[in-house]
């Protein structure tokens, strides 16, 4: 684009955010104008994202080295296939998602939309810049922002609950990256002296596999964004923040910053190979499919909507952790893919949930008899999202499912396979109740609210990622595709 | 036309388009998708086509062979009457979810290979249980529910099934497996689900009687037929089908005649006459799966028949619990008529059913399974009972009720005509289905012979029902709830499933009431110590530090020399 | 009709096995003497008909009436009396 | 000029010795500050020269009257020395802007002269106990800058600030006296007082374990263990930082440790060297358990705390003990991360001080609960708060991330996996303490006290956020900070083993 080569793309990629941030700080005065700057940043970081999008499955791999803030740690920063992948994610949604964010905000004339804003664009600019770090150390500075710039919009309400919300939010998230995390990249830097990124891994070959185990633990329970019990309370508590950041950041941006991590670190950190020797990953494939089973357990017996949708993210992103743990080609790309199919689908049924909050005021499951008669289009695109959650056609998550599960067969894992099986099924116990309560139940008698769909900014960004549920489902070829070197190339 | 694009799309794609249509237009647009899809049936040569990659898979979209064409017809031809049949309401939610859901169950039929497959078995799950929902009501919504979990339960499974198979052989070839190669098992439990096989088929009786009435005659039609293409393709000739599909025939007819909901009723009979084709895919010859195939397109026409004539008594009268009806013939007599002809379909002489099941006693009899063949002829007898006499009997004769519905609506008449039609075409000119059939073939069925014993079959179990009438032995029904299989989860596994969440309940209360006092203990203990006032945080006197700083230094020393 | 009535059920209380009965009418004569004079020709016919069938006991005469009637009149006693074990409320699981 | 050039490490100490004179000439603060300014600003100037000369051609040696050492005084600046030279100078020129307002909000006037009378000699003593290579030198420095001390933090508004500053000139005596009991020792047995001599000395074999120099060494270090307010000799230093004059907490908690520290570092490599310090005398042990009960106890105590200076002042005890935990490691990694950490806690708490200097100067109080909802109405301020707090977090990005990734390594390489993990759980607990200050600065509704702050001029306002600015940039180029101090901490071990 504009004829820049990639490099400065992805520079620029990384750096708009941040001054897009400062712009609408600037604008604070005029609510129109800093919407518009919101806006532009987010279709200026899609085109420039996507620019790189040809070059890369050309096979290119734009680098640059800035600043060596420590001898072997460079502020560096890189484009693989999973990085611009999760760059794609981000900062398409982004546009979405600040369509919505204007509709949800405004209807609900929130106070603080200045800080909203700029916060999200700095959250937005530290997912792509830990998409596209090059090295562990750049990986953890933007995955620290990303926290540090979410930990504001978490606490917007400003009441006790959010404070709360927000206390164990940035706790658990700081604390497990400053106590397992940032000790893992220490010793990783001290084993191999390096924290590039390299295919095949940096990990020095014959590690003893209880040593590998172990980093392995610190490495997973240490990226706490990626929500694998215990650490997965900040993500229900979280959930006090407004809809959008639930449906961008906590749907999307930052728990797939946390298992983008956790695959990144699998890939090019362990490598394949070391992972699985000596069966030093074993345990996490038992770990995450526990979690995986906990948290849609879990999600069954929550009754506030968002909560609910919480617990199922925290059980989706399992299936990634899952993916990486079990560490063979198909899952690895399932694993990838999954990021993709599960945004598409989770921010969606955020935005049902903000959507029902914004038009209808409510937040309990209990409430949402006969909804569907006054806002079918809000709730067909929740049952679309739904679907693409469960697994089901013609919608994406199918795919990710079927690597996944072919990728455990290989690896010998033969019970994931019942693992996913039970998952979907308790996917549908918690998700479809909610359609089906919608659709055909007449209202409780004491619900006589009037009201029809939200706001067509709210609606129509429903409706676009709805319809992405089902273009991705012919789409995941192409995601398969751009995924394919990461478990193609080998060391060179 | 329109390329190699299965029909079964065709009307899935179409159904998109139904919500924004209204009155006429609707109904001619929707009548319209199965006729073309049809054409388009027609149109194909036989083989493989529609070969496509998603995701990496390589898929065959749309096989055409014997087997899957006569499915494949058979549920256009269901589709249209039901969606004819469906004409008498205006939810285009219903009307789209039926037009999904045929156009799944014959997209699957279609299917050339596993994957395709299950796309569109879970096609058929997701888009039938909104004819369930749609009536509306706590219970419907609660059947629902269970019903789409086990139906998506039977989606996974083969999921799994297929997982195994394509890891094991690299095929995803959907062809005949054996029992015993790999993932065999869990795809034949997946289609044993919706086969409603003995203790896999609850649901079959708990959802269809709360779906609309147009709801279940859809529902009828597709789901457990499909199941039984996917036995025929890929497990003929498996000798355990036998006994499974003997049970079916047998245990549903008592339930079937203990049963007061009359399209409960019917749900068990559909899965008596089920047991029929199972065992006849069981034994697998070419004559055996041919009876399957034709026992499965003449049950099609005549079960959505009765469950047409029921659905209009429900829709009438608001009920179709025998206990609550009677005497009906009344006012309803063309239902009557056709209700009683679809009853006759199951068996009866210039009906469908006289000529396809013969197919599969022949069957049974040419290859020597005597026991299998008294006890599917028993089976048929009583099936005759409980559908072709029980149901006419309650409904429109018996005590009467008092009721005076009006005659069916113009729609539900039109497709009910239609499927009887059918049936009677198919009676009087077999060899029209039997050279449509996967083996094509040429039998007899209508010698001096069969007419027959098969009247007296029908006559002897008319006489048995008099004489218990005029014993005051039947009928007997009373509303009530009958345990069955289902108790197994809506009974002891829901107590159980309570049981462990309430377990699981308190011990996570005592786990974060634990770790909350714990956390508290450890502030408090923090504050006692480091707190303004505590040993540490509070300013020690000057004394305190000048004996601090000799300790230390005597510390030192000590170190230093010792 | 609201598709939503179908199921609405009237306020009267669910009948028990101990609640009367509505009359049922006996079998009309034209019914007994249609369905009597037809088993009546059948078991005849059945005399002279030849079977095929490889199995012998189908040529046992009236061997399909005779198995018919069995089966019919023993569903019916065995469903009579199994109803009395397996019936329940109907709002039984809602409980 | 190059006359000049060889007389830097004289003027270093001497300028601002003759402008603490000058200024106490003055009469009124306004020009004492201005005076003060320009005296504080050379300094750096001084410092950088130093330092540029000293890479470029290696230590400098300046004899004092042309007196050769031993009998002469030596004033000598190495990489490590320079490096504090500048830490000390660039913090006390950095902080003048901020002075005039702070100073003549909370002095009255005509203690103003007195106060940057003071605040010169402080400047001039602790650049001296830097330069200086002669151990009775350096006493005498250390007088000087902690006489001036006691005055800045008496001259604190509170009636409470006596009293911390009796306490502190108690317990600093005890510690000057305790130093120069240790150096008279060395001088017995070594007969010199030239600290490079004494070091080539106590290299002789023969010398290596008198008791004499064991009970030196020992006098030395818990003299400046309670100069540099190392647990449990700490006692006197939140009072001292919590009731002196914002500007003084500000450069005291910048300059006054870190200068402790490097007398401490000086005397246990060059002085001792690493075998006498850390292997006869179990120094490494007992300064990890020190320094680890003042990162977990003091920052405890900072959790538990109302006053936010007494907050920072006890956050300033814990990362102490970063810093004699890298010390204490006493290899390469460990080393540099301690040296390190002098100049990144100086700018970042330098920084918290002065925005709340800034908070004392608009509202009055530094209390918790007064300064409810003061982040909407001092947003620039409450800005720097966060972001100094962050890098007392030690989050990556900021300088804090880079001392503690070479404190880490250190442990690591030390193969003492449970330090790393005890570092990081202790940064956790500043965490606790700032983000308490953060909540109550922004959910909590303003008080109308709170409602009618707002952000502090400019000339208080720019100074903050230019050592923010700088803690934000040694977290990204470390060139100039950690390349520095990984160059001293090489020579420190490699040269004098």
């Amino acid at each position: 684009m504009l004829g820049l080569s990639p490099e400065t793309t992805m520079l620029a990629a990384v750096v708009l955010p941040f001054i897009g941030a400062i712009a609408i700080a600037f604008l604070h005065r005029s609510p129109n104008l800093r919407e518009a700057a919101t806006l532009v940043t987010a279709v200026l970081l899609a085109a420039l994202v996507w620019s790189l999008a040809g070059p890369v499955m050309a096979g290119a791999r734009p680098d640059v080295a800035l600043i060596e803030v420590v001898p072997g740690l460079p502020l560096a920063f890189k484009v693989e296939p999973l990085g611009l992948m999760f760059a794609l994610v981000a900062s398409t949604l982004w546009i979405v998602n600040s369509i919505y964010s204007i509709g949800y905000m405004r209807a609900h004339d929130e106070p603080r939309q200045t800080t909203f804003y700029v916060c999200f664009a700095i959250a937005l600019g530290s997912a792509v810049g830990l998409a596209f770090s090059r090295n562990l150390f750049t990986l953890f500075l933007f995955y620290e922002l990303l926290t540090l710039s979410t930990y504001p919009l978490v606490t917007h309400n400003g009441d006790r609950k959010a404070l709360i919300g927000g206390r164990i939010y940035l706790m658990l998230l700081i604390g497990s990256s400053m106590v397992l995390l940032l000790p893992a990249i220490i010793v990783t830097a001290f084993l191999s002296g390096t924290t590039e990124f390299t295919a095949g891994g940096i990990l020095p070959k014959g590690l003893d596999a209880t040593i590998v185990g172990l980093l392995l633990a610190l490495y997973a329970f240490g990226i706490g964004k990626a929500a694998l019990m215990p650490l997965h309370f900040w993500l229900p508590s979280a959930m006090v923040a407004p809809t959008p950041v639930s449906a961008l950041l906590h749907a999307v941006a930052v728990v797939k910053a946390g298992v983008f991590t956790v695959l990144k670190v699998v890939i090019y950190v362990f490598g394949v190979e070391t992972l699985t020797a000596g069966g030093a990953r074993d345990w996490l494939v038992y770990f995450a499919s526990a979690t995986l089973i906990a948290a849609s357990l879990v999600a069954l017996t929550r009754q506030n909507l968002k909560a609910r949708l919480a617990y199922s993210t925290v059980s989706q992103l399992s299936y990634v952790v899952l993916a990486a743990a079990i560490a063979t080609s198909s899952s690895l790309i399932g694993g990838g893919m999954h990021i993709v199919m599960h945004a598409a689908g989770k921010i969606t049924l955020f935005f049902c949930a903000g959507a029902i909050y914004v038009a209808a005021h409510k937040t309990e499951i209990g409430e949402l008899d006969g909804i569907g008669r006054r806002m079918p289009v809000t709730m067909a695109a929740f049952f679309i999202a739904s679907l693409s959650i469960i697994g089901l056609p013609p919608f994406g998550g199918v795919w990710s499912k079927w690597l996944i599960g072919a990728g455990a067969l290989d690896a010998g894992f033969a019970f994931v396979v019942g693992v996913l099986m039970v998952s979907s099924l308790l996917n549908v116990a918690y998700l479809l109740p909610i359609v089906g309560r919608a659709f055909f139940l007449p209202p409780k008698p004491d619900d006589h609210d009037v009201h029809g769909e939200a706001p067509l900014a709210c609606l129509i960004p429903i409706v676009i990622t709805a319809t992405l549920c089902l273009v991705l489902f012919f789409a995941a070829g192409t995601i398969e595709e751009l995924l394919r070197p990461l478990v193609t190339a080998r060391p060179g | 036309m329109i390329g190699e694009m299965s029909p079964g799309l065709i009307l899935v794609l179409g159904a998109v388009l139904v919500p924004f249509l209204k009155g006429q237009a609707r109904a001619a647009w929707m009548l319209a998708l199965p006729i073309i899809g049809l054409m388009q049936l027609l149109s194909l040569p036989m083989g493989d086509l529609g070969q496509t990659t998603l995701a990496g898979v390589p898929l065959t979209t749309m096989r055409v062979d014997g087997l899957s064409w006569l499915f494949g017809f058979v549920f256009l031809f269901a589709a249209f009457i039901g969606i004819l049949y469906n004409l008498y309401h205006d939810d285009p939610l219903q009307h789209a979810a039926g037009l999904v859901y045929a156009g799944s169950a014959i997209g699957a039929v279609f299917a050339g290979d596993l994957v395709t497959f299950f796309l569109y078995w879970e096609g058929t799950a997701i888009a039938s249980v909104f004819l369930i929902w749609a009536s509306g009501t706590e219970r419907a919504y609660r059947a629902g529910m269970r019903y789409l979990i086990i139906q998506i339960g039977s989606g996974v499974i083969l999921l799994a099934g297929i997982l195994i198979h394509h890891h094991a052989t690299g095929s995803l070839a959907f062809t005949k497996f054996g029992l015993d190669a790999p993932g065999a098992m869990l795809i034949l439990l997946a289609i044993g689900i919706k086969c409603a096989f003995p203790l896999l088929g609850s649901w079959l009786p708990d959802a269809y009687p709360q779906a609309t009435p147009g709801g279940t005659v859809l529902l009828s039609a597709f789901t457990t037929k499909l199941a039984i293409y996917a036995l025929a393709r890929a497990f003929p000739g498996t000798g355990i089908l036998i006994p499974i599909g003997l049970v079916m025939a047998v245990v549903p007819l008592i339930y079937a005649m203990m049963e007061n909901d009359l399209r409960r009723t019917l749900a068990y009979t559909l899965n008596n006459q089920l047991g029929f084709m199972v065992v006849a895919v069981g034994i697998g010859t070419e004559m055996a799966i041919s009876g399957a195939a034709a026992q499965a397109f003449v049950h099609v026409v005549y079960k959505s028949l009765l469950f047409m004539a029921i659905g209009a008594v429900l829709y009438r009268t608001g009920t179709a619990e025998a206990s609550a009806l009677g005497g009906l013939r009344a006012t309803m007599p063309l239902t009557a008529a056709l209700c009683i002809i679809g009853g006759l379909s199951i068996a009866s002489p210039l009906l469908g059913g006289f000529v396809a099941k013969s197919l599969i006693l022949s069957a049974a009899m040419k290859d020597g399974y005597f026991w299998v063949w008294l006890i599917l002829l028993g089976a048929s007898a009583g099936a005759f009972v409980a559908t072709a006499i029980k149901i006419p009997y309650a409904a429109f004769f018996a005590a009467d009720s008092g009721k005076r519905p009006e005659e069916a609506p113009k729609p539900m008449l039109a497709a009910m005509s239609l499927a009887a039609l059918a049936s009677l075409i198919v009676g009087l000119w077999p060899s029209l289905l039997y050279g449509a059939l996967p083996f094509p073939m040429t039998y007899d069925a209508y010698t001096l012979e069969h007419v027959v014993t098969q009247l007296q079959l029908m006559a002897f179990a008319t006489l048995a029902m008099v004489v218990m009438v005029a014993l005051g032995l039947y009928p007997f029904e009373r509303p009530g709830q009958l345990l069955g299989a289902d108790w197994l989860y809506r009974g002891l596994g829901y107590r159980l499933l309570r049981w462990i969440e309430a377990a699981a309940n308190a011990a996570w209360t005592s786990i974060v009431g634990g770790v909350t006092s714990a956390s508290g203990a450890t502030v408090a203990w923090a504050r006692s110590l480091h707190g303004p006032d505590g040993l540490f945080g509070r300013t020690w006197p000057t004394g305190t530090m000048a004996l601090w700083t000799t300790v230390m230094l005597g510390a030192y020393l000590i170190l230093a020399f010792v | 009709m609201e598709a939503g009535d179908i199921h609405s059920k009237s306020a009267a209380p669910i009948p028990t096995d101990d609640a009367p009965r509505r009359p049922v009418p006996p079998p009309s004569p034209a019914l007994k003497f249609g369905v009597g004079s037809a088993v009546v020709l059948l078991a005849f016919a059945d005399l002279f008909i030849q079977k095929h069938g490889s199995f012998a006991i189908e040529h046992t005469p009236v061997f399909y009436g005779s198995l018919a009637f069995l089966v019919a009149g023993a569903l019916i006693i065995v469903a009579e009396a199994l109803r009395h074990l397996l019936s329940r409320p109907e709002d039984h699981y809602d409980r | 000029m190059s006359a000049l050039e060889s007389q830097l490490p004289i003027l270093q100490v001497i300028v601002p010795l003759v402008g603490a004179v000058l200024v106490a000439l003055m009469r009124g603060g306004r020009s004492a500050w201005a005076v003060a300014l320009v005296i504080t600003w050379t300094m750096p100037v001084i410092s950088i020269l130093l330092m540029r000369k000293v890479l470029a051609t290696g230590p400098i040696s300046y004899h004092l009257g042309g007196w050769a050492p031993p009998i002469g005084i030596e004033y000598r600046v190495d990489l490590l020395a320079a490096f504090v030279l500048v830490l000390v100078s660039v913090v006390g020129a950095a902080l003048m802007p901020f002075a005039r307002r702070s100073v003549a909000s909370e002095i009255d006037g005509d203690k103003q002269v007195w106060f940057y009378t003071m605040y010169l000699l402080c400047l001039a003593g602790l650049l001296g106990i830097t330069i200086t290579a002669d151990a009775f030198n350096l006493f005498v420095f250390l007088e000087i800058s902690s006489l001036a001390t006691y005055v800045l933090i008496a001259l604190g508004r509170d009636r409470r600030a006596l009293l911390a500053a009796y306490q502190y000139l108690i317990m600093g005596t005890i510690g000057a006296t305790f130093y120069v009991i240790g150096v008279g020792l060395l001088y017995l047995v070594t007969g010199s007082l030239n600290i490079y001599d004494i070091a080539s000395r106590l290299a002789d074999p023969a010398m290596q374990n008198p008791r004499p120099v064991m009970a030196a060494l020992a006098f030395i270090v818990v003299g400046i263990s309670l100069k540099l307010a190392l647990f449990p000799l700490h006692v006197w230093l939140p009072g001292a930082y919590a009731h002196a004059p914002s500007f003084a907490s500000a450069f005291l908690a910048g300059t006054a440790t870190k200068v402790a520290i490097y007398v401490l570092i000086r005397f246990a490599f060059s002085v001792f060297g690493v075998a006498i310090s850390f292997e006869t005398l179990p120094l490494t042990e007992v300064l990890v358990v020190l320094s680890l009960a003042a990162m977990f106890i003091a920052s405890i105590i900072a959790v538990f705390e109302t006053n936010l200076k007494r907050m920072l002042a006890y956050s300033s005890l814990g990362q102490v003990g970063y810093i004699t935990l890298g010390i204490a490691l006493a290899n390469t990694q460990g080393l540099t991360g301690g040296i390190v950490h002098l100049l990144n806690h100086a700018l970042m708490k330098t920084a918290l001080f002065m925005a709340l200097g800034a908070i004392a100067y608009r509202l009055g109080s530094v209390k918790l609960d007064a300064i409810a909802g003061i982040g909407r109405r001092m947003p620039w301020t409450m800005a720097v708060f966060v972001l100094g707090g962050m890098a007392l977090v030690g989050v990556p990005g900021t300088a804090g991330f880079v001392s503690k990734w070479y404190l880490a390594i250190g442990a690591v390489e030390k193969g003492w996996w449970p330090l790393v993990f005890a570092i990081l759980i202790s940064s956790l607990i500043a965490v606790v303490y700032v983000g308490r200050v953060v909540e109550v600065a922004w959910f909590r509704e303003p008080s109308p006290a709170v409602e009618k702050c707002t952000d502090p001029p400019l000339s208080m306002l720019i100074p903050m956020l230019v050592l923010t600015a700088a803690t934000i940039y040694f977290g990204i180029d470390t060139e100039a900070s950690a390349g520095m101090a990984l160059k001293a901490a090489e020579t420190l071990l490699g040269g004098l083993k």
